[in-house]
């Protein structure tokens, strides 16, 4: 699946946008894949609420189950406006 | 309804007249307009980033719960992203309805909902460097002013 | 303050946009236009009579008023008088403020006082004659939200 | 002092301005005095709730007094907006 990154999430992870092959259940379970993966994704997801995810460009919840999910994006909250 | 995410700058005047002009019957046209504005004394640049897709879904969204709730002949939003300098015009809102009520509820309820639920972000950079604008408690809360049963009040009556 | 009591017609979007362009460091601006609306499908016309030198102290202090209760720049009021038609724009308010919440609740509150304490009268042309249009309860009524503890609320708050 | 009339009060009184010799006390003495002169001030005054009342150009109560008034106006609640 295609994973995005917005804002100062975006910068600590250091790219836009990677695709990841995962078997991950949840938005949970997969930042905890990232994170033990490398320590910029353990920075960036250190602190989970100050952080939104969005499914399928819909806000949604950390335990939401991944299952068909296309597209998941991580990105601080919104300041538009 | 009109959804407009763009790197341009618009004229809200203009804007606004258009909307208004192709109103059917609407007594009461309500405006926002959201200005780049210098908080610190040291602004030199706002840059907005957004997510491209989801943005103008989730205005939709917002939009379309707007015109659920009060009744609107009409809904308007446009919402720059980019460089912005202070003072430049961000986004605006504009709605109608026969009642200025309606028109006056759905404006507000579309910037609290806009401002903390649209996939925007404010960066600031000022002499002291750069840095993104963090979200304000006070933006999350004004969402339960339209959840909470008193917030619903203002749907009501012909005013 | 910007307060004009005038016959001739006004372009709401030219207004809008001057008003904005002349605040020093504002978040931002509401504006709310009236429109002659025809409610039973046949108003072929609508005069406004108005109270020459009483309306436009009342006006001052409708919109002074305002400025006491929110943190606001800039206040802009225009109404007219004379003859008006169907889809012809009555009236403007815009209010300028570093925050949203008080450019809102305070274009709100110069509506409802405009419209029950600012001395004007209208009186529609139908194809069945002339009468003249009765004050609504929920107008009076809506005073009250501004007087009532509750209507305070939306004063505070960094919104 | 000059007493207007705005609105169908106008119309039913027939002119928009007047100036009255008086030495009401208040603004219900005044009325009082008007409807006994002629059909159409009582027809005009005939319900008070219907009416609204100014004082040199500041919206007052009936029974307020007229020491010292300029001008008094008489018309029906304001329909701006």
């Amino acid at each position: 699946m295609d994973v995005l990154y917005f804002a100062w999430v975006r910068e600590r992870i250091g790219l836009p946008k990677e695709r990841i092959e995962t078997q991950a259940a949840t938005v949970n379970d997969l930042i905890a894949e990232l994170c033990a993966r490398e320590e910029r994704y353990a920075m960036a997801f250190s602190d989970i609420s100050a952080l939104r995810v969005a499914i399928d460009q819909e806000l949604t919840d950390f335990d939401a189950p991944l299952d068909g999910a296309r597209e998941v994006a991580f990105f601080p909250p919104m300041t538009g406006g | 309804m009109d959804i407009r995410v763009q790197e341009a700058a618009f004229d809200a005047g203009a804007e606004l007249n258009a909307f208004t002009q192709r109103q059917e019957n609407a007594g009461a046209v309500v405006s926002f307009t959201g200005i780049v504005r210098d908080v610190t004394g040291g602004l030199c640049q706002m840059r907005i980033e957004h997510y491209p897709g989801m943005t103008e879904k989730a205005l939709m969204q917002i939009a379309q719960e707007a015109c659920t709730r009060w009744p609107l002949g009409d809904v308007l939003v446009i919402h720059r992203f980019g460089d912005l300098a202070p003072a430049d015009q961000i986004m605006m809102v504009a709605t109608a309805s026969r009642h200025r009520n309606a028109a006056f509820a759905a404006a507000d309820f579309l910037m609290d909902y806009l401002k903390s639920r649209a996939p925007f972000w404010k960066k600031e950079t000022t002499a002291d460097g750069a840095d993104w604008v963090a979200a304000k408690d006070e933006d999350e809360d004004a969402l339960n002013r339209w959840t909470a049963p008193h917030g619903s009040d203002t749907s009501s009556g012909d005013r």
